[in-house]
């Protein structure tokens, strides 16, 4: 027929089966932020102790044989360490916004009426967090590693620390769960992205501002349990450096942690509910 | 000003609801709380505090958790939190046209929110601070220090006062107050205290350690402040983006 | 003359609200209408003081209304956007801003319920409005805006989000305060609402006045569409050959069962159409009507995007 | 297709113990169909059980074909919903939001961007697609709203609200395109409104819910019956002696405050009466038009408000 209909017309490509929706959600997700010119600098900052390593393993490696800049465990336990001052301020910067903005903006209205279930919505948003987290903490790691391979010409150095590459993993792995869950339970309470972000400050600074008065004055390591961020550092350092003597005090930790991101599931499972959107 | 003591009376309504009440009630509970946890594990003798050498006494102890805990991030974030929100918070949730057009002038909505903050915040804090007054130091030697307490109390008050009137300007003056006041207590105060020179007298911090002339000038600042900001949301045009 | 303006303007920033209007607002219900960014609720924001003039001057009931508190015993004005303290129920909020208007706690009271009862809310004033539905939060907002019985009414969209039989109650009920001597402006952009109420509009467009007055007389001025008329008859045909005869008819065009005539002369050619159906010269005629005098023509017609 | 769009088979929804939608029995047809109610009755219940968002206490529901507590996702994935509030994602661009909802709802990502751009031009977004949402006035966040729920190309649709906040001439393009949706394209609609004329003017068949019950359902044409013989006249020139003419030729006549009179023709009476009385008093006919019952007064039926309330449009 000569003249097209220039309305709307049907689709005609192909449609994907469902159980995708949690990756559409993820990827998109990460667009938003790096467009943003502050993250782009917030990030190159958070690699800024990489390459503070990598000259160390270089001058280790090569020219100075002093003990000081040869690597070590220890050397990762501490970059990773390190790496939780950038953790607390990308998790802010991305994860406040996550579900709050979506809460302002109606948006999971849009989201559940698509065919993609809570959990896709919950899963995407936390993979969307978590990778942002891995790229400062796993992923340098690693790279300082294969940095030391490189650098000193031989494999001996991952066959003398076999336990290095699962300790390493295992603590970035806890790292970026427990800040990306923590901080998407609390954006689920919120509509205002900076109300999101000052409870996830206040939880992180107070605890551990409490913990050290509490500490110091008590003198019994035990409060440690009141702030996620030190009861982390304690498994981490149990994780580099073999089980600590209070043993008991590990296992503690650990159900401390587990009870925290419990806590966080339901808050997001009872948050994030269908029934609520369509207004 | 009979439109200050009507709009005293909804602030006060709106100030003991919801997240605000909230707040304060963390801001004057958690002492008490550091207070009793302190008390027991002292009395039961587990810990003592050993500072360099020397056993530090309760007292001492009490002094440094004024100045640190209220003064420092207490009073200050009480302060930012209920400054800026009197006014932003309404212009923000569009509520303050119903407020606009009734018949009185428009500085008694400031005027009156700011002294609906001020007793409420009085009321939450200065009973706290008393109460760890009395949980920490013990009744035997509690007699020469009633006055140094009584001291502490008021910087508590006019630090109330000042930071409270210091935000409400802000609040009135600028769009989005909240993060620069966070970024002035947090970041400048304690940063310019350190610093040399007249620095450290750009800090509100600075006039409440300066004993009652640097107080007095405090309260002085603090109304003439309220006094702008009722002028200023007089002359201001609010214009409530869609 | 309730509401006067002389040579208004309002711009901030680049945008313009107002450019140059100066316009007289008469007792009774006044339709404000205009497109989306026509000015109107810039215009509404200056009548009711929450926004100063750049130029000219505006007016209610004579005196300025920017920084002139004492105006709003007379005012009510009814908001567009949807804010409210949802942690207060509808009487306290209603009895607090009473309050303000220097009422004591029990004459507050008695205008809270005198309001709620006139909107209907009286069984849900205790709860809060937070729980309230759309309907209901519109309708607790106008009576915020009734609860000191001003004699001048500004609502900006009243009726958005009501259910029908909601709107046509508030329909009414704002035809009884125009009725009691109130003067009301309503901003509306629904036209047939508008045309239910009254027929005295104040038609704006890029932020200037483009038509003010009766709607009828305004469509009997718009030259450049001659007044159209359509006539349904058992015999169109006969119908038109005879209304040709007279010099009054511009044009006959035939439409479904009826012919659409259009006259510069609409008295002439009335009075000898209603002869000629009186006649039944030209069979029965059934119907007469036209089409393009109504508020929708006149916006079309006047408002051309 | 000729097999119903949806059927409800005495559905019903309970929140704790309020009962939003009581025993719910409906076939809803292809084409365009209203959903009515006050405020309250159920809609936003309906859709969301439709949506297989909110599992009914009792009752079955099939949509497309589909049975909704066993293939929700599937029907989710041909079904396209506009919420009534303001919905859209922080610091996106329309064409980049359009295209994102594509993806969610199935389509390979360069399809759903290229999709995207096609729908927005179809709304009468296509200037304005690169700009960010926030920045849209009401009427284009109205659209942008449509386009999400076009963009995979639905048989279904759901409209809650269409045209609300938007100026006349965007409400008559936004019909325009309701219109033209449900009858060229066949997709079927569901358009829940509070502006009668609106859905009079789009739809062809309603379902009128009434404290979560079925109030009334059908085609408009049936529902609304005949247009009984009132006749609404305006004159210019009249006069008391000329209204009290009329009721002396035993039609009654009411109304005379409000400009519009109302006449009670009976049956065999033909309206040449009125002419001719108009004529003997030099009364101008300026109008005179049969009253049909609008969707209004159906609504009003359905609801058992008062007839005659529902009939005197200025009573």
């Amino acid at each position: 027929m000569p003249i097209h209909d220039q309305g709307y017309r049907h689709y005609a490509g192909d449609r994907a089966l469902h159980g995708r929706g949690w990756w559409v959600i993820a990827r998109h997700g990460m667009v938003a932020p790096l467009r943003e010119r502050r993250f782009l600098a917030l990030l190159l900052f958070a690699w800024s102790p990489f390459a503070v390593h990598a000259v160390q393993l270089y001058l280790g490696a090569t020219l100075v044989r002093s003990a000081f800049f040869v690597a070590t465990e220890e050397t990762f336990h501490t970059f990773l360490s390190q790496q939780r001052l950038f953790v607390f301020f990308i998790t802010i910067y991305v994860g406040a916004g996550l579900i709050a903005s979506d809460r302002q903006s109606n948006a999971l209205q849009v989201y559940l009426s698509k065919p993609i279930t809570r959990h896709d919505y919950i899963g995407g948003k936390l993979l969307t967090l978590a990778m942002f987290l891995a790229a400062v903490t796993w992923i340098p790691a690693m790279l300082l590693l294969l940095l030391q391979i490189l650098f000193s010409g031989s494999l001996d150095f991952v066959l003398d620390h076999p336990r290095l590459v699962p300790a390493i993993t295992l603590a970035a792995t806890l790292q970026v769960v427990l800040a990306a869950v923590t901080m998407l339970a609390l954006s689920s309470l919120s509509r205002s992205r900076r109300f999101a972000a000052m409870l996830y400050a206040g939880l992180v600074i107070f605890a551990g501002l409490l913990d050290t008065v509490l500490e110091g004055v008590t003198r019994n390591t035990a409060w440690m349990l009141i702030s996620p961020q030190n009861t982390l550092l304690f498994i981490i350092r149990a994780i580099f450096d073999g089980p600590p003597d209070n043993v008991a005090l590990l296992g503690s930790a650990v159900a401390a942690l587990v009870a925290l991101l419990i806590a966080c599931v339901l808050i997001l499972e009872r948050r994030v509910r269908a029934v609520d959107v369509v207004a | 000003m009979s439109a200050t003591r009507r709009m005293l009376e909804i602030t006060l309504g709106d100030m003991l609801w919801g997240r605000r009440a909230v707040f304060m009630a963390i801001a004057a509970g958690v002492p008490v709380l550091l207070a009793v946890v302190l008390r027991v594990a002292l009395a039961s003798g587990s810990a003592t505090v050993v500072v360099n050498g020397s056993r530090l006494s309760t007292e001492t102890m009490f002094g440094t958790a004024i100045t640190l805990l209220y003064l420092r991030f207490i009073v200050p974030a009480l302060g930012v939190y209920y400054g800026t929100s009197m006014i932003a918070d309404e212009v923000e949730d569009k509520t303050i046209t119903y407020l606009f057009v009734r018949p009185m002038r428009r500085g008694a909505i400031v005027l009156g929110k700011y002294l609906a903050y001020l007793v409420c915040v009085l009321a939450a804090v200065l009973p706290s601070a008393a109460l760890v007054f009395f949980i920490m130091v013990p009744f035997a030697n509690m007699g020469p220090l009633v006055d140094t307490f009584v001291r502490d109390l008021e910087q508590l008050a006019v630090g109330i006062a000042a930071y409270g009137a210091l935000f409400v300007l802000a609040g009135v003056t600028f769009k989005r107050p909240l993060v620069g006041g966070l970024i002035f207590v947090f970041g400048w105060e304690p940063i310019a205290s350190a610093l040399p020179g007249y620095v450290g007298q750009l800090t509100v911090a600075h006039y409440l350690q300066a004993g009652t002339a640097g107080m007095l000038g405090l309260v002085l600042a603090s109304a003439a402040a309220v006094l702008l900001a009722m002028r200023t949301i007089e002359h201001r045009e609010y214009v409530l983006e869609q | 003359m309730i509401i006067a303006t002389e040579r208004l303007s309002k711009w901030y920033g680049q945008v313009s609200g107002l450019n140059d209007v100066t316009v007289s607002v008469p007792e009774g219900i006044t339709g404000l209408l205009g497109p989306n960014g026509a000015g109107k609720s810039t215009f509404m924001k200056l009548v009711t003081g929450q926004l100063r003039p750049s130029t000219g001057t505006v007016r209610v009931f004579g005196e300025p209304i920017w920084g002139n508190p004492a105006q709003y015993h007379k005012l009510g004005f009814c908001p567009e956007q949807d804010a409210f303290y949802d942690h207060m129920t509808g009487r306290e909020w209603l009895e607090a801003l009473a309050e303000l208007h220097g009422m004591n706690a029990d004459t507050a009271h008695a205008a809270a319920t005198r309001a709620l009862e006139a909107v209907d809310l009286l069984d849900a004033g205790d709860r809060k409005i937070g729980g309230y539905s759309k309907g209901m939060r519109q309708r607790v907002k106008l009576a915020q805006a009734i609860a000191h019985d001003p004699a001048l009414l500004i609502l900006d969209e009243p009726l958005s989000g009501m259910d029908p039989l909601m709107r046509r109650r508030t329909i009414r009920l704002i035809k009884e305060w125009a009725r009691a001597g109130k003067t009301v402006v309503v901003s509306s952009h629904i036209l047939h609402e508008i045309e239910a109420m009254t027929s005295n509009i104040l038609l704006m467009h890029n932020g200037r006045i483009v038509a003010e007055g009766d709607v009828h007389q305004i469509r009997a001025l718009i030259d450049e569409h001659p007044h159209r008329v359509w006539i349904r008859a058992q015999d169109p045909h006969a119908v038109a050959r005879l209304l040709l005869g007279g010099d009054d008819v511009s044009s006959v065009k035939f439409a479904e069962e009826g012919v659409i005539v259009e006259t510069a002369k609409p008295d002439a050619f009335y009075t000898r159409l209603t002869a000629l159906a009186a006649s039944g010269e030209a069979g029965a005629i059934e119907e007469v009507t036209s089409p393009d005098d109504n508020l929708q023509a006149v916006f079309s017609y006047l408002v051309k995007q | 297709m000729n097999e119903p769009a949806v059927v409800l088979d005495g559905v019903s929804v309970t929140y704790g113990r309020h009962e939003a939608l009581r025993n719910v029995t409906a076939e809803l047809p292809t084409g365009a169909i209203g959903l009515l109610g006050p405020n309250g009755a159920g809609k936003s219940t309906l859709i969301k059980a439709l949506l297989g968002l909110l599992p009914p206490s009792s009752g079955r529901m099939r949509v497309l074909g589909y049975d909704v507590r066993e293939s929700p996702l599937a029907i989710r994935a041909r079904v396209g919903y506009m919420p009534e509030s303001d919905a859209h994602m922080r610091g996106m661009t329309a064409v980049s939001f359009v295209a994102y909802c594509g993806e969610l709802a199935g389509l390979p990502s360069s399809n759903a961007m290229q999709r995207a751009h096609e729908v927005l031009f179809y709304v009468g977004l296509g200037e304005a697609r690169y700009r960010n949402v926030e920045t849209y006035s009401t009427g284009m966040k109205q659209r942008i709203k449509l386009a999400q729920a076009l963009v995979h190309d639905p048989d279904l649709l759901f409209l809650d609200e269409p045209t609300n906040g938007m100026d006349p001439k965007g409400r008559d393009e936004m019909l325009a395109l309701v219109r033209d949706i449900a009858t060229m394209k066949a997709i079927t609609l569901i358009l829940s409104s509070h502006l009668l004329p609106d859905v009079e003017f789009a739809c062809d068949h309603v379902l009128v819910l009434n404290r979560g019950a079925v109030a009334a359902q059908g085609p408009i044409a049936t529902l609304k019956g005949t247009s009984g013989r009132v006749f609404e006249l305006r004159v210019k020139g009249g006069n008391a002696s000329f209204l009290d003419a009329i009721r002396a030729e035993g039609l009654g006549c009411d109304g005379e405050t409000t400009g519009v009179l109302r006449v009670y023709v009976p049956e065999q009476r033909p309206t040449q009466a009125l002419f001719q009385i108009a004529a003997q008093h030099g009364v101008q006919v300026r109008h005179l038009r049969a009253s049909v019952p609008s969707l209004e007064d159906v609504f009003a039926r359905a609801l058992g408000e008062p007839l005659d309330a529902a009939r005197g449009k200025e009573v």
